[in-house]
């Protein structure tokens, strides 16, 4: 029994904190007004940094990375309140290419040339994974796919060269790995709480080959789609770690009535009371990430429980950390506001606290 | 035991719904639903403002010598009901509600002649100058400094927090006219015209993107000795009363019903997971239900405090629990119905405001697209006019006596 | 608009409070140790103060009091803890009774010389009012009915001369009015949370005349049913201020740490969120007690709603209370464990917080 | 980072179940069950005492030259979970717990040789004497004097919440045998033998009606110098030990998740009103799903601890933390639980103990007879071994530094 980390575990995370600690809300504010709201450098130096490859198989070109692995960068990425996309434009879509085994534009992902993001929220389905409303039928010659219809809340969707997105072939789970300039795709951009660009994206008769469709089936997807709720879980606990941390700072330092406002017992036992629910967020990472897979739906449902009862936390915690820091929790001047940002969003991806509940009471 | 309208309370709530429905464009409607910060921008605002001051209602909770209606608690109750049903703007409190009563109080007749009028019109938009940034709940420790020199103050230090002072053409101040051993005594109160060389106004943006605080410095800023409200070092006096005032004889249940009502009915049209919609949701349901039974009962407690005010005993410090139930409540409305909004509820455009004919459009309609930022400004409700700890701490010791 | 008290009313709190302002720790264990659970001479002198005949109509022998007058009397018994079963075996029955008119008994019960008690509760129906495992069949002659089945949970059924037994007759709803010591009727006594001798009643063959059945339908049955559920909430709420001023006296008085543990912030907050409850509940109460009845149903929703909301506030501050108080909060010696556990059965009286709760989402 | 188990740990397991297979009788299982009280009675806590004691398990976590096992954390771990599924009783833990780890560290040879094998035999059955009335949460304020006269203490004072002092034919007491500027200065230890004229034993019967505590009255009570455990002075350091130990490498989470799972069992059986079963409730399985997860998290958090010390770091203040959530935590399950049996968790019987023959008949069965008296028993558990308040002053301090 052994809860710490290995020494490449140790290496990932410091490489993080080097990669990210120099971006403080100023250097932020800059990227995120840029055309596509993020400085493509970064990415690419995260490539370099071997980032992208850890999540691809060694076969494909990747560095076989472990889901504990993943993990440790999820948390070093939260625990700085980074506004890298590393999650959704960087491990999920090359998890999901990865298990495809779509070598062709894999290569491109992990070596950072290309972006991808995934196009899977409709406007009417609410969390529900399966594609209704984007429709797949069969196009001119027998090679092509002609797709029809609208995705929302497409993380990244401004920076990405390849859209995947899922899509009903009468009833049959696909995912299209297409061009983001191809014919007949409009995009409508609009900014996340976090201050990435995501898209509405339309579809209209768009002609795609065959061969743009994914080997993965909706099971595998939903594997994808659990592996990617741990890393949400384990950088929101990175950015709770950061939320407590600055908060108890604060309050330290924070003068009122002639001492420090962390001399008040309520001030103290709230901040306790987020102590407690993040050594539990903790442990119950430890929990997933140590979690045999009996079988994958099962393994599923107690990830999205894991993930709800962390999102639950995570945001007790950053409400907590705003209260703390008084008026100033409330402006944009401060990392508080950002990293409960960014918590509003990973705790709603993929489902929400409520909504990853339910999925959990299948096994509970 | 009653609460019975007499006839009089229904002909008069049958004159405000018909000026309502007169007056209320959907020009203002739309400004006000589509503005997520907690205060209407001043081009809705001063539109309404007009409307009020020609039906001659804007200062109505005023003494009657200074513009005020002299209504009964009953009417003043349900004239904010009506106005929250219909979703008018709020006019600007600091003017209004603030800066207005204090000078009713304690302004000479020449500061009343001058001043009232004008606010009344809406000729002066006024700022809030009492937070400094190392005096926030501490009130008492602010430190900005005013010297009396040829009839004139010079004033000195930084005011923070200050609602909409890139609109204001004058501010009210606590300034520290006196170092003293107690720190509330030496602080007075000044009016000071902004438009000066020595005054620079520095927005601050919040979190949901809103620009409605600034810093406020003062370099040598100067006001007229006619400017002083009451004494020298009698403004925490006054601070007290203005603070009193902003908590006291509170209308926020009606406004939170209203929203609670229009939460249930967005649920209606929107997508559950399982392709039923969200208005059958047995946990959204309960979740709603147990918002409105909050909101119904803090209605009642809103009018118990009008009826003992009505009966001549004064609300005292039970209006910090209004307060203080009213805050937690909007926040725990504001965060489901940021939630009912699943993915479209994560959009955050910084563009204002968002019914400008340019502004960012929507996803998911118009409300999905104010509903974090009004939710993230909502975070600061706990926080403004005394954080929930202070309003605990004043319950405490002045009404359970610890 | 005003929500003080009429001079009436006034005299009523008083009544209740010289009764029962006596009866403390010590006096409520000698008489909850009595063969009953009860001394039936409290019982003839809450008779003698018109506390029972407020409750039937003046043309019944009644003094026709209002729901707030009621309510005022719940309210006045609650802030002293009082053992007397006043709701469930006065309140309660008589405006059964006085409902259907069944003037012969209510006599009876008005003067105090007979006690009734409800039996409604069945082993697989939880919270649901409508009779299914109590039957009512036709007796022997056309003038007797036959009635077989269990109920659980009848309050005060230790004491009672009388039994309103809730049936179902092929479906239709009856309430049958049967003496205790009917034949055929069998009864397990049990001890409930507040001391008081609950009853399981087993009815096999047991033949009553047909005039027992009350002139009364399940729908005037469940608006007897809510306008006790305001009388519960009415109770609850005295309890509730009893509690917080028993706390907060202690808390002024216990000494740690050479200092009065009232001056602890965290405890002093934790009091003002008791306090807060309390004036919501008390807001609540009056609502509805000034709730224009538009429909019944609709009215017994928003009853239910307020009952759910008052519930909740009251355990609420009952744990705080025993919490505060510490190691001696939970002994027996004290009042506030008394007054939890009489809280646990109002609160869940007709349903619990939840029950109700769901009661109301059909008006909410 | 990985928890899995070796092939010790799994033959260690597959050791303990057999055991428990063959030495845990229905009688004391129906026992536990029955039990509402936070211990379990002598009658079923001692003959399973005997049972482990032959085993030569009954004080395992000892240090091995005392009759400990010198197991691993995990296998400890191991232990505590398969008793918990198994729903065997716990011994009692003044005993081996509290005054058995004391005596290891702080007694003299003489003291151990004498106390220790009648603590694992179950001869001796201890009393805990630390708080006093006026003394709870403030351990160090306490009055209770002892005086050295000729070779004796003579002991004057009370004690009060003593576990099963009816039962118990010792007693260890913090005492005051000095009056110092320091209250913490001048508490001493001391072992105190019950049967004798100056004690008496007084109930104090708890809100569910049972005697699970006393105060405990010194009268000119004795014992011999003997008996005094480290020097006088010594008792505070003696005294933080103890408590720590109490708090020390927790097991709760595994009893916990068997409490919750038997709640699900049980609301397969037990109707909703609208005719389904309550395992059908949506509201009532969110509840529990929630609980659960609470608990699997405890479990690591627990586990985490146990790591931290195999791996040679000692768990310190983090303690305080399991205490804290696990008291809330078995507080939320009981109160689901009430709340299941609906009407039949209403009912309290006063006789004890409920396994009897003469015992009062269920109403709706066993569990939902206990289950009350199980709830208000639970209140305690956020009170006694420092309150939630003080656990919490605890980490803020240690752990945050504020």
């Amino acid at each position: 029994m052994n809860f710490d980390l290995s020494e490449t575990q140790k290496l990932f995370h410091s490489t993080v904190e080097r990669f990210t600690r120099d971006v403080d809300v100023a250097a932020r504010e800059k990227i995120r007004s840029t055309e596509h709201a993020y400085d493509t450098n970064r990415w690419s130096e995260l490539a370099e940094l071997g980032l992208l490859a850890i999540v691809a198989n060694e076969d494909q070109g990747g560095l076989g990375g472990s889901l504990i692995d993943m993990s440790t960068i999820a948390e070093g990425l939260g625990s700085n309140n980074a506004l890298d996309p590393w999650l959704e434009n960087g491990a999920l879509p090359i998890r999901l290419l990865s298990k495809a085994n779509k070598t062709d534009i894999l290569d491109s992902l992990i070596d950072g040339t290309k972006i991808a993001a995934l196009a899977f929220a409709e406007p009417n389905s609410r969390y529900n994974l399966f594609p209704n409303e984007m429709l797949a039928t069969a196009g001119h010659g027998a090679e092509t796919v002609v797709l029809n219809g609208e995705k929302r809340f497409v993380m990244g969707g401004a920076l990405a060269d390849y859209l995947l997105v899922t899509a009903s072939d009468n009833g049959v789970f696909g995912i299209y790995c297409i061009p983001s300039d191809s014919q007949g795709l409009e995009t409508h951009r609009y900014q996340l709480s976090d201050g990435s660009l995501a898209t509405v994206v339309s579809l209209n008769q768009t002609e795609v080959p065959a061969s743009s469709k994914l080997a993965i089936t909706f099971e595998q997807f939903k594997e994808v789609v659990a592996e990617t709720c741990v890393l949400c879980s384990a950088e929101m606990l990175g950015l709770s770690q950061l939320l407590l941390n600055d908060t108890v700072s604060y309050v330290k330092e924070r003068e009122q009535f002639g001492v420090s406002i962390g001399s008040f017992q309520s001030i103290q036992h709230g901040l306790v009371d987020c102590f407690s629910e993040l050594e539990q967020m903790r442990s119950m990472l430890y929990r997933t990430l140590l979690l045999e897979k009996d079988t994958t739906a099962d393994w599923s449902a107690n990830v999205l429980g894991a993930k709800s009862f962390i999102a639950d936390g995570a945001n007790f915690i950053a409400r907590n950390a705003v209260q703390y820091h008084g008026a100033m929790g409330i402006t944009d001047e401060v990392t508080i506001g950002h990293a409960m940002k960014r918590i509003l969003i990973l705790s709603r991806m993929f489902g929400d606290a409520q909504d990853n509940l339910n999925n959990y009471l299948e096994v509970a | 035991m009653d609460m019975n309208y007499s006839e009089a309370d229904l002909a008069f709530r049958e004159e405000v719904r018909s000026f309502l429905k007169d007056k209320l464009t959907d020009r203002l409607k739309t400004g006000v639903e589509r503005t997520p910060g907690v205060f209407v921008e001043p081009d809705i605002g001063l539109e309404w403002h007009q409307i009020l001051h020609e039906q001659g209602w804007i200062s109505h909770r005023w003494p009657v010598e200074f513009g005020g209606k002299g209504w009964t608690p009953m009417q003043t109750y349900i004239l904010e009901k009506e106005f929250a049903i219909a979703n008018a703007p709020r006019p600007a409190p600091i003017s209004l509600g603030l800066i207005g009563p204090v000078l009713c109080r304690y302004g000479t007749p020449e500061q009343q002649a001058k001043f009232l009028p004008r606010i009344r019109s809406g000729e002066d938009f006024w700022a809030q100058g009492y937070s400094e940034p190392s005096s926030g709940s501490d009130l008492a420790s602010l430190s900005m400094s005013a010297e009396l020199i040829d009839g004139k103050y010079i004033l000195n230090g930084s005011k923070i927090w200050t609602t909409h002072a890139q609109h204001a053409n004058w501010i009210f101040c606590l300034v520290r006219t006196q170092v003293s051993e107690k720190k509330q005594a030496g602080i007075t109160f000044l009016l000071v015209p902004m438009d000066q060389a020595g005054i620079e106004v520095t927005p601050i943006v919040s979190m949901s993107g809103d620009h409605e605080v600034n810093q406020v410095f003062f370099d040598n800023a100067q006001t007229r000795l006619e400017n002083r409200v009451g004494e020298e070092g009698q403004g925490w006096e006054i601070a007290k009363f203005l603070l009193q005032n902003e908590r006291g004889g509170s209308c926020f249940a009606p406004r939170m019903l209203v929203s609670i009502d229009s939460l249930e009915k967005a649920a209606n049209n929107i997508a559950n997971s399982d392709g039923s919609t969200m208005n059958n949701d047995g946990d959204f349901k309960r979740r709603l239900a147990k918002l409105k039974l909050r909101a119904l009962a803090l209605e009642f407690t809103e009018l118990r405090i009008q009826a003992d005010i009505a009966n001549g005993r004064p609300a005292g410090p039970i209006t910090s629990l209004t307060k203080l139930v009213y805050s937690n409540l909007s926040q725990d409305v504001q965060t489901l119905r940021n939630e009912l909004y699943g993915y479209d509820g994560l959009q955050l455009p910084y563009d204002r405001p968002l019914y400008a004919d340019d502004a960012p459009q929507a996803v998911g309609g118009a409300a999905a697209q104010v509903s974090l930022a009004s939710f993230l400004n909502g975070r600061a409700s706990t926080i403004y006019g005394g954080s929930n700890e202070v309003q605990k701490n004043i319950i405490a010791k002045r009404i359970l006596g610890l």
